[in-house]
């Protein structure tokens, strides 16, 4: 079949994230491998740093990206996107015990933590930077700490990370707050490819759609989260 | 002899390098105002017995009296001996004055910052002091014009007077000079020779190591001709120079006619 | 003892890594610093431009940006080259040379300096000596001047190696595993930031000491009374 | 290249740099002041004097700035301890800590150019002072500290632009300097090539501006070397 | 006089540091192993001369010619004259000897190894023969043992004949001395001298800078006094000794007795 290099990151766990023996694996592994299943595809998968991510792409380094990136106008800018391969969505984590209200009027005079350079922390600015402090960290992971040493009063993220969080040692003393979170526009997260590949995209489409209506999608799903993600 | 006129006592002095043993035990006696010179042919230890006497190099044995004050002593780590007081040393050395074979003057001072830098800051005299003292000896050396040049601009006798013009101006009761007239022309050590006289004059105290046979006859009070790290003739510059008792002596004063 | 949950293996890789590119770049870096302290002191106005803008512009500008700068830009380079004469194909600008080129780069700016003041801290008296003596310019340089300059240089040089080990982990963005990528993807999976950020600073620590003592050695056997026993 | 966005956020980033500088000048002061004394024990003849030092260079050169700011930000707060104690009010802010990892990472780097350059002073010169009774002060703040800055200033000029730049780990404990400013900036506005060569560019002048400085120092500092005889040292020039 | 037996002819030299005028004009003949003695107050210029010889300092105008061969010069872009030609230079410096004031040897390198280095690298003599050379030289200024010491390690006199077997390593043609007895003493003084007449006679040419007036009037064929950057006067030493014309040099010697 034809030769595809795809590239994930390796630190955005469950979505893609290394084992002991170094390998990559994850929710965005295994869809990728998934896809190449279906197309036949010749794949190997690689691993990337996400400051470097679009610029090898397009330099060529490899063909695809299936790293959990949202579709956003600048990005589309940038590079092509397939069909969305799921949905994220946002939610408030704060420590157990405490009183968190996730109106607007109860956040007033809080600090509020998300990671730098995601649809979080764009929600925090835009929707509650009037009235919350709001501080923007490099990783995720560093936002938890920050809220496990009480410099922050609870955090807004991605749901499904959060979830994958939370289930670890390290989060038992939090929990979710309040309802999901609804933006306007719902963040969608495709595979990012070059521009002009358009033979390549309708590759991926079909075989998405395929694995999505064959029930492999849910199959891996299931094993990482107990709620649809798509 | 009362102790007081002694201005300079050196018991025994011992040092070695490695297994290079450089002095064998050398002791000398100056009252004030005498002028010793120091001879002996290159290696013999000369400038080493010098650099003993202000602790510079530790001596392995030995004691060193300066105006009746013993410098106090103790073993150190290293088996050759240190001060027991820092500021005894310290206070010490700031009576000897020494003028290096090599002049080692501070590269990124001035001339005159060169010379000002002890006075005002070991013995806190003020600035304007310090200054007018030091312009005196600069102009006594011959060097006035130059007093803001930096040494790295010195014709190699001009650096050595600023040595000499350093170490005076702290005005010391002892003086130590290692070669003081090595790059010098027969003028200056004139020169030099007679600010040496004066200090002389004015009761000061000398070791002088020179190959200058002139000089030394025409200055010293006493003469010692060191040779293989001990002292081989001692004695007044008539005596030593015109009737030496030891051959080696005799040898050297020979090649010097 | 800290328990790395089989990621140990993971970070000796990356160790390996972030020792082979500090070495390669050191060796080339020296080359460059030469090269700039000659150029800096030499006597053509050229030569002395050159060097200061190298070294202005290379200190200035963050390392990051130097690596993707040779390691993008020069890939695109390759291979617009390369579609010239009609191949179309991927080119890989291989990583380790790019990080290598990058790095080394930079160490030469401030080796440079370090270079500089070392050489001019040696008496003039030395190069009369041996140009007395009809020695070339390049022959007084490397067997009388050099030999000196290393024991006024080394502290400084030491100095930058040091910096060197650490931004091996800049060249992580063009794909490179040092060990803090490592241990990033490792926190990623595990959780636990602290034991690897102390893991990492451990390894860092050991290499250090490894250098240390061999610029002490390098300082003794440059200092030549130090050699002799009377 | 869209000038507009640059021109709207360049007031931002303009904040970011003064924070930037305000990280650097602070720890650069303290670091030196903690530099001297430092490389004077280090270089001291005494081997239980030098422990200290050497430890302490040790572990701050030896490990990545990224995780001493990580350690002292977040890894100090794990503590419960430190968390209750009256240090916390200094140590919850993310400016002051910035400000000591980069105070502690540049004495370190500066305490060992300055021993450096403390061993590279010509023996003679120190036996000069020595020989008019000068006390260990004296002789340290007269002659050995001057000389010794003379001989370090290019060196030490390379590591106040190696902490300018390294000033940009400031933004991983969210703090807004250059760096940080410029990240979250271009997250809004997925502009990266416009905003980082804008910061990279402010980055640039102020090292430029730093390289002048130390520059100027150094002929103002070190005038005697520029005066000597003529030598041709492969042409060395001299300005 | 055919121009093959004049081995060093010195036309006009002038040179300044800023607006101090160092030289200004000096001219100077010298054949087939002439000695000529260069005598003169501090600061009259002597060190710079024997510096412009061999361009270690860049004459304003003048001309140097060695063994009949003229050293090519050009205007530099400081102003000074630079070598047009640097192989010319250095070929020429590899003849020319030259033992520094201040010795200059190369601290990082064995007494050994820094005699044998510019025969090795220069004249790319194999290292048994340059070794072996150095060793008889090591023997005749008295320093054998040391051969494996570094400079630090010796006396001030000792780094001296360092400094001459060095530059005889390169068996040279013609050969400049500052002052190269200033940290001798009396005894090598007159070794060194002896080793400087062997080299007379086997037809070297030489020019010394001193202030030893017996090794200038013993050793010289001609003497020539500089001052304030002229040749004040020049002859046989017996003339300029006994009987010179200049009220100037009249005062030097007179105060040299
Ligand atoms: N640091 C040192 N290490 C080893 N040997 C040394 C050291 N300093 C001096 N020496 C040796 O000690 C001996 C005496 O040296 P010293 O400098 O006292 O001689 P000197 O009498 O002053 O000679 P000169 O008239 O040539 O100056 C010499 O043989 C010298 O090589
Ligand atoms: N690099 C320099 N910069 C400025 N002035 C200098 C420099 N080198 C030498 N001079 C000056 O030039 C003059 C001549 O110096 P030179 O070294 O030739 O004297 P000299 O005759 O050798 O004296 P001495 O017998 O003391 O060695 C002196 O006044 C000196 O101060
Ligand atoms: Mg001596
Ligand atoms: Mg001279």
């Amino acid at each position: 079949g034809d030769k595809i290099r795809i590239a994930t990151e390796g630190a955005y766990a469950p979505f893609n994230m290394k084992n002991e023996q170094g390998e990559l694996i994850g929710f965005d592994v295994e869809i990728a491998k998934a896809l190449c299943a279906e197309m036949k595809a010749d794949c190997t998968i690689v691993e990337q740093d996400w400051d470097g991510m679009i610029p090898a792409l397009k330099g060529r380094k490899f063909d695809a990206i299936v790293a959990s990136m949202s579709i956003t106008e600048e990005r589309l800018q940038a590079v092509d996107f397939t069909d969305p391969y799921y949905t994220n969505a946002l939610a408030f984590v704060g420590p157990k015990g405490a009183e968190l209200k996730t109106d607007k009027a109860s956040l007033k005079g809080k600090t509020l933590g998300a990671q730098r350079a995601t649809i979080a922390g764009q929600y925090l600015e835009d929707v509650l930077g009037d009235v919350v402090s709001v501080k923007l960290y490099d990783t995720q992971d560093n936002a938890y700490l920050d809220m496990a040493t009480g410099r922050l009063d609870g955090l807004v993220s991605d749901k499904f990370p959060a979830y994958d969080w939370l289930n670890t040692d390290a989060g038992q003393k939090f929990e979710f707050k309040g309802e999901t979170i609804k933006t306007e526009s719902v963040d969608k997260i495709g595979i990012a490819i070059r521009h002009g590949q358009d033979d390549l995209k309708a590759k991926f489409n079909k075989a998405l759609k395929a694995i999505v209506d064959n029930g492999t999608y849910a199959v891996i799903n299931a094993k990482y989260f107990p709620f649809s993600i798509y | 002899m009362s102790d007081t006129s002694i201005a300079l006592e050196l018991t025994d002095i011992h040092k070695s390098y490695g297994s290079l043993e450089v002095l064998k035990g050398v002791s000398l006696k100056a009252n004030d105002g005498d002028v010793i010179s120091i001879l002996g042919s290159s290696g013999s230890g000369k400038s080493t017995l010098l650099r003993c006497i202000n602790l510079l190099e530790q001596p392995a044995k030995g004691q060193v009296i300066i105006g009746g004050e013993e410098l106090k002593l103790k073993t150190g780590k290293s088996g050759d001996l240190e001060a027991e007081n820092r500021k005894q040393l310290e206070d010490m050395r700031s009576r000897i004055g020494f003028v290096f074979q090599s002049f080692n003057l501070w590269p990124h001072k001035t001339i005159l910052g060169n010379i000002i830098e002890a006075p005002m800051n070991v013995l806190k005299q003020p600035r304007e002091q310090a200054v007018e003292r030091a312009e005196g000896l600069l102009k006594k050396v011959g060097l006035y014009e130059k007093k803001d040049a930096y040494p790295g601009n010195l014709s190699g006798g001009q650096q050595q007077r600023v040595a000499i013009a350093r170490a005076l101006a702290m005005d010391p009761q002892v003086l130590l000079f290692d070669e003081p007239t090595s790059a010098l022309d027969p003028e200056l050590v004139n020169e030099v020779l007679s600010v040496m006289r004066e200090l002389a004059d004015e009761g000061r105290t000398m070791l002088i190591v020179t190959h200058e046979m002139r000089f030394a006859r025409d200055v010293s009070s006493q003469v010692v001709f060191l040779h293989q790290g001990q002292i081989e003739e001692i004695g007044p510059p008539e005596q030593v120079f015109e009737n030496p008792k030891s051959q080696r002596v005799r040898d050297f004063m020979s090649s010097h006619n | 003892m800290i328990d790395l949950h089989g990621f140990g293996h993971l970070l000796l890789a990356g160790t390996w890594v972030t020792v082979k590119l500090a070495l390669v770049s050191l060796s080339l870096g020296l080359v460059f610093g030469l090269l700039g302290a000659a150029a800096k002191l030499s006597e053509y106005k050229v030569l002395r431009a050159i060097a200061t803008a190298y070294t202005t512009l290379i200190r200035g500008i963050p390392e990051l940006l130097i690596v993707f700068a040779i390691y993008f830009g020069g890939s695109a380079l390759v291979m617009a080259v390369a579609s010239m004469f009609g191949y179309d194909e991927y080119i890989e600008v291989n990583p380790f040379m790019a990080g290598v080129a990058a790095l080394s780069i930079a160490f030469g700016a401030y080796a440079t300096e370090v270079f500089r003041m070392a050489i001019l801290s040696i008496p003039q008296g030395q190069w009369e000596s041996a140009q007395a003596l009809g020695m070339t310019r390049s022959n007084t340089f490397f067997r009388i001047i050099l030999p000196q300059v290393w024991r006024v240089a080394l502290p400084g040089l030491g100095n930058l190696f040091q910096v060197l080990l650490k931004d091996t982990a800049l060249v992580s963005v063009v794909g490179l595993q040092d060990i803090i990528r490592q241990a990033t993807t490792a926190i990623s999976s595990t959780k636990e930031p602290f034991t690897f950020y102390l893991a990492a600073a451990c390894i860092y620590l050991i290499l250090t000491a490894i250098a240390t003592a061999g610029t002490l050695w390098m300082e003794r056997a440059c200092t030549p009374q130090a050699r002799y026993k009377g | 290249m869209n000038w507009d966005i640059i021109i709207k956020y360049y007031p931002k980033l303009l904040d970011g740099a003064l924070l930037t500088l305000e990280l650097v000048v602070i720890s650069g002061v303290i670091g030196v002041m903690l530099a001297v004394p430092i490389a004077l024990m280090r270089a001291s003849k005494k081997p239980w004097l030098r422990l200290f030092p050497f430890c302490f260079i040790y572990f701050f050169r030896g490990t990545p700035l990224l995780i001493q700011i990580f350690l002292i930000y977040y890894g100090a707060s794990q503590f419960e301890a430190v968390r209750e104690s009256a240090l916390w009010t200094i140590l919850k802010e993310p400016y002051w800590c910035a400000i000591i990892a980069f105070t502690l990472n540049t004495a370190a780097y500066s305490a060992e150019l300055f021993r450096g350059a403390i061993q590279a002073i010509p023996n003679g010169e120190l036996e000069a002072a020595d020989a008019f009774g000068m006390n260990w002060l004296l002789k340290t703040r007269r002659i050995v500290i001057p000389r010794a800055f003379g001989i370090a200033l290019p060196a030490y000029g390379n590591e106040v632009v190696l902490m300018l730049k390294s000033s940009a780990l400031a933004s991983t404990i969210t703090l807004l300097d250059l760096t940080g400013m410029a990240r979250t900036i271009q997250a809004r506005t997925y502009t990266p090539v416009e905003l980082f060569t804008a910061a990279g560019v402010i980055y640039l002048i102020m090292a430029a501006v730093v390289i002048g400085l130390f520059r100027y120092m150094e002929s103002r500092f070190n005038r005697y070397q520029y005066y000597k005889p003529n030598v041709d040292q492969m042409g060395v020039d001299k300005q």
